[in-house]
């Protein structure tokens, strides 16, 4: 069982870390479930031209640690890989990849949705986007909170 | 010495990413109204609806004890992922 | 929009497939899942020391593309890549892949749960296991056929 | 003519992959009807609660209509993935 976490200023290389993964799961897991998130083409949303995420060095990593051993507490997974971009980014970039393997899918599908929506809200990242030349804080959704709210339900799956 | 760090619209309003708080304060709530006192947008941006806040790096409430050499962060909601 | 679906007798690189809809995705998609299915040590099992999948030449693919279908109805994802291994295999070994690109996570995390439980159900494929030098056809799990079921609830979602 | 197809378990207790009906049959309940009655393991392994059928590649059900020139296929549930 291992749990692997990390932030970086570099880009993400997700097929590097999905090999990794694969590699550490060959024989014992069944089941490897991936989440990539990517930057999207800013020319769909308006006049943003750049995009950058600030983060609270140290408490960032602990915090994705602790999602991950939640999540190795509450369903039977082997590995969990996570890992954040921060700083400027360009459109394309990963943001982010969460990486699960298991015995079954069931609980790689599980650990990898709450891991996302537990991200959303409770890991110190804050991202920023740049149109006409003034950055702007984005503000966080409903939609994210009520995602992550469902895994506080006693039953906690994600049926 | 209390440590307290600001992060992302909190350090741009404030001015400062970090600051040290040499009086004795016992816990979140009166370490809050302590920089709540020092202005306005003090006031407002570190209202317990609008800040979170870290001691040493693991989410707190408004009773959670601080000590001195502790590190605490206020921050606004957070938008990874 | 596109959908992609193909059965190889060769090893899958979940690599390479998904470098390709990370590159289909590019701009347009904030969101990638990814589902792997592996081969496990059959020294964890009595006695196998082969696998091997048969499958319905024609109908497999009609069926996978036909999911595919479903799933780009029922959420608004932009890419489906499904790929499955048919023949015999090693321990290790990827046997189904599926990959889903959407502009946000809970439609791509709904769509592969979709197609992998009702790739259990409704897709011509049949697994055997050797052991002790006979060959045995695996029988289908209780469990596939109630994870299947439940995407025909009337509200439809993983919720 | 209609060709009919067996895999994975059938296949190998009926002994063949293909057979070609040239009889009239108009539906799936009357093609399973057919084949059973060519024996014992034909009737045990053909039936309702055991084989699923596919006309022409597509899931059918006992009342699925069957013409001249569609490819029938009978095979047990399915294992993949």
């Amino acid at each position: 069982m291992t749990i692997s976490v990390s932030v970086s200023t570099q880009v993400l290389d997700i097929q590097q870390l999905s090999a990794a993964l694969q590699t550490a799961s060959l024989g014992k897991c069944g089941a490897l479930v991936t989440f990539t998130g990517l930057v999207r083409d800013f020319s769909t949303l308006s006049n943003v031209d750049a995009l950058s995420l600030e983060h609270y060095p140290g408490m960032t990593e602990r915090a994705m640690a602790a999602l991950a051993e939640q999540a190795k507490d509450r369903w039977a997974v082997e590995h969990v890989v996570v890992c954040h971009r921060v700083g400027e980014m360009q459109s394309g970039d990963v943001i982010v990849f969460v990486g699960i393997a298991s015995a079954h899918r069931a609980a790689a599908f599980d650990a990898a949705q709450f891991i996302m929506d537990q991200l959303k809200t409770c890991v110190p990242l804050w991202k920023k986007e740049r149109s006409n030349g003034q950055w702007h804080w984005t503000a966080q959704k409903d939609s994210d909170r009520s995602q992550a709210a469902r895994w506080s339900a006693p039953s906690g799956n994600g049926d | 010495m209390i440590k307290v760090l600001f992060f992302a619209q909190l350090k741009d309003v404030l001015g400062t990413g970090q600051l040290e708080i040499d009086e004795p304060i016992n816990d979140v709530a009166a370490l809050r109204r302590t920089l709540q006192a020092r202005g306005e947008l003090w006031s407002e941006y570190l209202s317990a609806q609008r800040a979170l806040v870290a001691v040493n790096q693991t989410i707190a409430h408004e009773d959670t004890r601080i000590g001195p050499n502790d590190e605490v962060a206020f921050f606004p909601p957070v938008t990874g992922g």
